[in-house]
């Protein structure tokens, strides 16, 4: 591995950043050696993403010192950071949809002959990226339309194209499934062998273990704790990372009552997405649906709230025929979705907090459509404390942290007391104190009498929390297990069945 | 009483040349009798011109040169600035409603008449002919039709097979839609551009289609690139507008109305045919 | 009434947006004022209100149809189209001429329904809809007439935009002022003009929030042509006199005053109090180049260099 | 030759977004064909060719402006500075025709910097910007020579619009087809055409790839600047003369046939395919509609209701 003795390829040195009069990041200093996997650690907001643009060239430092192989090193724009030979992977989906997936690996990097794109060779290459990653798709095919988590391969395609000196992953896999995550680390780890050093940052720490050589920790802007091993116990890094001691994960589950609230029947999708499900949720229960990437999940959700169009089948609530045929339908009987893609499904980036919070919740705020601007705002205040959104009413969405993000559009549509709460990938790119405050929201729900639908990819997490998990496979529903059956092996046999 | 000092001058459109000599002259003969002129442009619609309008009567102007905007002659300005006491020099155009206490144009149905019959004789008094109107509706694209239809009434050997309205009097769609319509019927032998832009495009055309007969060119107005033109043979007859002595007239008429002294209700011009035996002089002083 | 309005004022001031180009509509009245000596004088006043109702009133629609990141081509044409409706039914067909301006208005109102249809349902962009709805709407406004102008309405038809009743409100600019504060009162106030800004800030954010985007999409190219219909009948008004070539290239004027005032092009941000002030510079500027005796070729130099710095004014002051 | 362009061919046919008015255009030609007898004619085809000209060679730069998620309002005014600035350099200054012309492109050109620079250096967007430099090339065209036209040019200028070599080809058809060309190849097969798939696409993520989006922002004004100034140049070949009023509107024209052809106005799909087939669209048509003898008023309905078929047409056919 890494001998001390060697000199770093990236060493930061009182890195500071500021917006305005707010700092964000107050003097951060680590190395990383080639060959080397640093695991950056902190809660959401505790600058993270912060330090990777300013190492990448797309944030410029206010303060502070960078060294690259031995130089000094400030790069001013994303060029000269990828001619460094640095490359970055970014925590929220940046792909071009109208381009195919071959362009879009390659973007900005052309491969080219005589001064012409050379398209063969664009698409040959990047299809072995695809392969590697176990992606079985067409390099050719256009992004538009693909689910979250192939979007989110690619970006990673994207960046293993680079042939980087030093690589940062920035949650690349807050969106993959267990299988994907498995072929990420064997990239990451014929990456090391090659000697290029790892910037890694993940809201998952069980994965931290397995990949990291080192740990450095933020917290709120400044480094407090750095590991010289990755083998240290989580729990261990979550203290460092919130500053207390922390409780446990996951909390009791309780239990659901026995009416039954919501039924879906023989429920299929015209594309094809999701066929014949049928399962029903009781008043406070906790409903898991695992299954694998494109297992067609997101889609049988998003037509559960009149999102996608329904080809055949019924939707009851409290034996009520409600099958939606748009969204307003699912949401005046009190169905909510917490939809997967935060930035292009759950808010208006560049609006304030509280016109987020105010769009999905008009009821609230208004008497007979007008809208009282007093209300409104008490409205947003009282949420964002409630749900521990970091930030301001008045900010835009746009500057909250990506967890943060995600906290907003919980809270946006928890506040209007649904009856049915849906949340797809729930903590995707969640730290894990705010984690367990989800977990908590979930389970104050069910035991409120609400039936709480959660999707997600993380095992761990639907095991940990539901009641009954329905595990699907291409589109199809292929078991239901009760709390008691359900396990790792149990769910995966049934997800690759 | 007084001489007056400032005149407000509400041209229709200057892109058209017509308006703008006629500008020129306005603004050139003031000067030399120590007056003031305000000149604003309509840019062809008639809403800007009641704005424009109002903004020279908030100046205090003795008097108004008011060349109508539009399709046709709107009551309004005159009406503005008669309210004030603002005596109106309508040139070009005149509204029913509300005329100018002198009206200053040329007689369009004569002068288009007189083009008409020129080509028609030149032609031979027979053939087909094709027309470039002007914008639909408007005042001179009326008037104009109106008199070479009258003296297609005298020659009954010529036969209109194809007719297009321009949207902006301009060259370009006079080049455009004579190419189309000599598409339809190559054996034209006459085509008349309702103004001389668009008989300019219409030769163009002619030139383009390379056919094998003479085809005669007619214009109107006059406009001094034209003129050179039509010299040089690239057309063949227009009406020249007597713009320049227009731009004094409306001057002299202006002063008189400010003294108060009487001033014909109308002053119609002879707008000259010309050709390229004629358009000598012109060149040099354009009328 | 000072204190009541100050902070309401301050709420309109403080507009996102707006701030840089009323400040230089503030310097530009400023250096006209003493640049001449009739710029501010209540008489000019009211001649610059006059001369903005119609492109006022246009561009509160125009607002709301670039607030859900849509665009209007059709204005210039409906206005022309709404006017010759109304000219026709009055003077030709013998409708009373109240009657004939509701269907004119009404006429104005269904071209928005088939730009809204276009665009929701046959997804045509919204600049191709309302570029052929330009063009259909102009060429039926001409065909009414075969392209003449129609004159001779009833006395109190022009004088609606004459008299200026209590010294200084003619009905028109009193038209516009009501369309204004509606249109603010609707986007600031009510649960309807917030879903605009939702639908234009991220319209699939909003669709799943339960807000129905098509049928308000449909419902703002309605007003949008309604609005420009009401425009038509006020330059009817002003004029005396229904042309089917008015309102020529009113469509870039409308979109440049809302832009100007701030109201994003993509789409979920700006609102009415940046349009007025759009509207506002546009007018003011016009006339004040008129007063200054400016020549024509010369204005058209000025209104670009000062549309251009106005606009990069509101940036800068944003970094 | 027809074996080996198949390919080619296939490969501009199946540019996405451009098969809707591809099918159109071939119905409106296939109706024109049997509605008239001149229409398919070999002579009528050539003066289509000779019509779209100027349109098809602005409408290219506009491709580019338009994939990178921008708009540019100045072609048509900018068509008419370019064209000045070379009658007045070459009949009033003495200068040689051809350096004429190289001076009219550099100023249309620098036309595209100063809108360049609004957008890229003081943020104001680009509707805005270029609607500023729309006012600003028109007036400056104006001042020339005070509004007035020029004639008088060398034989061999006009006969550039005229000789038909090889009995098919002017030289302005000719710098068309060039310019289709080099554009087309740009767009399909360098870096910097797919830079700009990638600016409209998003211009964050372009940036954080590397691509300097300012300059190419910059780039793509002055291209479409310079071919305006070019398209000038052509225009006044054509008529043997040149005034400051040409390329009136033309803006919406030539935007019109890029969106026709299937580039959308927020970027990053389309290209210069789609774009050939939307200027034959509005080409055609015009030709087609006057070679029917069909009145004016009735035109522009027609073509109105064909822009909003062809368009629709293409969003079904994706559904
Ligand atoms: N443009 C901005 N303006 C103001 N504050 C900002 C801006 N961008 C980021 N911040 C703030 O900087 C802090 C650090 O943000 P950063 O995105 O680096 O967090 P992070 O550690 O990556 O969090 P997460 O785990 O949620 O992704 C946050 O408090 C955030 O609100
Ligand atoms: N890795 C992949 N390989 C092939 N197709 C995929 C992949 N990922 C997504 N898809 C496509 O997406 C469709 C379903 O995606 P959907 O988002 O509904 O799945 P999901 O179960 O919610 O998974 P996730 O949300 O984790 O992506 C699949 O039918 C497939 O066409
Ligand atoms: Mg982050
Ligand atoms: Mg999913």
């Amino acid at each position: 591995m890494t001998s001390p003795s060697q000199k770093p390829i990236l060493s930061l040195e009182g890195i500071r950043k500021s917006y305005g009069q707010l700092e964000v990041l107050h003097g951060i200093d680590f190395d990383v050696h080639a060959g080397e996997v640093v695991a950056l650690l902190g809660e959401n907001g505790a600058g993270k993403s912060t330090v990777s643009g300013i190492i990448a060239g797309s944030i410029q430092a206010t303060t502070g010192r960078m060294e690259w192989l031995g130089e000094p090193f400030e790069p001013a724009s994303p060029r000269q950071a990828i001619d460094a030979g640095i490359g970055l992977i970014h925590q929220e989906l940046r792909l071009l949809p109208h381009l195919s997936i071959a362009e879009n690996v390659f973007v900005g990097r052309w491969p080219t002959k005589n001064g012409v794109v050379d398209r063969a060779k664009m698409v040959r290459d990047a299809q072995e990226q695809l392969d590697r990653l176990g992606l079985k798709i067409p390099a050719t095919r256009l992004v538009d339309g693909l689910s979250t988590a192939a979007q989110q391969l690619i970006e990673i395609a994207k960046r293993l194209a680079l042939n980087a000196r030093l690589l940062i992953l920035d949650e690349p896999t807050s969106a993959l499934g267990g299988a994907e995550t498995e072929k990420l680390f064997e990239q990451i780890k014929r990456l090391k062998a090659e000697g290029v050093g790892i910037i890694y940052i993940s809201h998952r720490l069980e994965e931290i273990a397995r990949v990291s050589d080192r740990i450095v920790v933020l917290r709120d802007g400044e480094k407090v704790n750095e590991f010289d091993s990755g083998d240290v116990p989580v729990r261990a890094i979550v203290e460092s990372m919130v500053g207390r001691k922390l409780g446990r994960m996951f909390p009791q589950i309780p239990e659901p009552k026995d009416e039954i609230v919501l039924e879906v029947e023989d429920l299929s999708a015209p594309t094809g997405a999701f066929k014949d499900v049928n399962f029903d949720v009781r008043k406070g229960e906790i409903f898991g649906i695992a299954g694998l990437v494109g297992a067609g999940r997101t889609e049988l959700v998003r037509a559960l709230v009149g999102a996608d169009p329904i080809s055949q089948g019924r939707v009851r609530l409290d034996g009520e025929d409600i099958t939606p045929r748009k969204p307003a339908d699912a949401i005046r009987r009190g169905i909510v979705l917490v939809p997967e893609d935060r930035k292009l499904q759950g808010l208006v980036l560049e609006h304030s907090l509280t016109e987020n919070l105010g769009y999905a919740n008009k009821r609230s705020i208004s008497a007979a459509g007008i809208v009282s601007k007093k209300r409104l705002i008490e409205f947003a205040q009282d949420a964002i404390k409630r749900f521990g959104v970091k930030g301001y009413w008045h900010q835009n969405a746009d500057e909250l942290s990506g967890g943060n993000q995600q906290k907003l559009v919980i809270a946006k549509w928890l506040a209007r007391g649904p009856e049915i709460v849906v949340l797809d990938e729930p903590t995707r790119g969640i730290d894990v104190g705010a984690r367990s405050s989800i977990y908590d929201i979930i389970v104050e729900l069910a035991e409120r009498g609400v039936g709480v639908i959660v999707v997600s990819s993380d095992l761990e997490e639907v095991l940990g929390v539901s009641n009954r998990i329905l595990v699907m496979s291409h589109g199809r529903q292929t078991g239901i297990l009760e709390r008691n059956e359900a396990s790792e092996v149990s769910v995966m046999e049934l997800a690759t069945s | 009483a007084d001489e007056p000092d400032k005149i407000g001058l509400a041209v229709a459109n200057l892109q058209a040349n017509f308006f703008n000599q006629i500008k020129q002259s306005v603004e050139a003969y003031a000067e030399t009798k120590g007056i003031e002129v305000i000149t604003v442009d309509a840019k062809g619609d008639s809403a800007t011109q009641v704005n424009q309008v109002q903004d020279l009567l908030t100046q205090n102007i003795d008097a108004l040169i008011y060349i109508p905007a539009g399709a046709a002659a709107a009551t309004v300005p005159t009406r503005l600035a008669h309210a004030q006491g603002v005596p109106v020099v309508n040139v070009d155009r005149n509204a029913d409603g509300e005329p100018g206490d002198t009206f200053i144009a040329s007689d369009s149905v004569k002068s288009a008449y007189n083009v008409c019959k020129h080509i028609f004789e030149q032609a031979g008094g027979e053939g087909k002919m094709l027309i470039v109107h002007g914008q639909k509706g408007t005042t001179p694209e009326v008037d104009r039709a109106k008199g070479c239809a009258e003296a297609r009434e005298e020659f009954p050997g010529i036969e209109v097979v194809g007719e297009q309205w321009s949207q902006i009097w301009s060259q370009d769609e006079g080049f455009q839609l004579t190419q189309n319509m000599l598409q339809a019927h190559p054996d034209t032998v006459i085509v008349w551009g309702q103004a001389d832009a668009l008989a300019l495009g219409a030769a163009q055309a002619v030139k383009v289609a390379n056919l094998p007969q003479r085809i005669w060119v007619a214009g109107f107005d006059g406009d001094t690139a034209a003129l050179e033109a039509l010299r040089d043979g690239v057309f063949d007859v227009t009406a020249t507008q007597q713009t320049q002595y227009m731009g004094r007239l409306a001057v002299d008429s202006a002063i008189a109305l400010v003294k108060g002294e009487d001033v014909p209700k109308e002053q119609l011009l002879e707008a000259t045919l010309t050709t390229q035996d004629n358009v000598g002089p012109f060149i040099e002083n354009h009328p | 009434m000072v204190g009541r309005s100050a902070p309401r004022l301050k709420a309109l001031l403080s507009l996102r947006g707006a701030t840089g180009p009323l400040i230089g509509l503030v310097l530009l009245c400023a250096f006209l004022a003493v640049a001449t000596d009739s710029f501010f004088t209540v008489r000019n006043m009211l001649n610059v209100l006059d001369q903005i109702t119609v492109l006022g009133i246009m561009a509160v629609g125009m607002t709301f149809v670039i607030l859900i990141g849509g665009i209007d081509l059709a204005v210039g044409s409906v206005l022309a189209l709404g006017m010759m409706v109304m000219g026709y039914l009055s003077n030709y067909m013998g409708v009373p001429l109240p009657l004939a301006i509701v269907c004119a208005l009404l006429v104005a109102a269904f071209t928005g329904v088939v730009s809204g249809v276009l665009v929701t349902g046959f997804g045509v962009p919204a600049f191709v809809a309302t570029l052929a709805m330009m063009s259909m709407a102009r060429g039926v406004a001409n065909m009414i007439t075969d392209g003449q102008q129609i004159v001779g309405f009833p006395a109190w038809f022009n004088l609606m935009a004459i008299i200026r009743h209590g010294g200084f409100l003619t009905v028109t600019v009193g038209v516009m002022m009501v369309v204004f504060l509606l249109g603010w009162l609707f986007l600031r106030f009510t649960t309807g003009g917030r879903s605009l800004y939702a639908i234009g800030g991220n319209a699939e954010v909003a669709r799943l929030a339960g807000i129905n985007v098509k049928l308000a999409t449909i419902g703002v190219y309605v007003v949008s042509g309604l609005l420009a219909g009401l425009a038509g009948v006020v330059l009817a008004a002003r004029l005396d006199s229904v042309q089917p070539s008015s309102g020529f290239t009113y469509e870039l004027d409308t979109i440049a005053a809302v832009v100007i005032g701030g109201t994003s092009l993509s789409g979920g941000t700006g609102g009415i109090a940046g349009t007025v002030v759009g509207v506002l510079i546009i007018g003011v500027l016009r006339n004040g180049l008129n007063l200054l005796g400016v020549s024509p070729f010369t204005q058209q130099v000025v209104i670009g260099v000062v549309i251009a710095l106005a606009v990069a004014a509101e940036a800068f002051r944003k970094k």
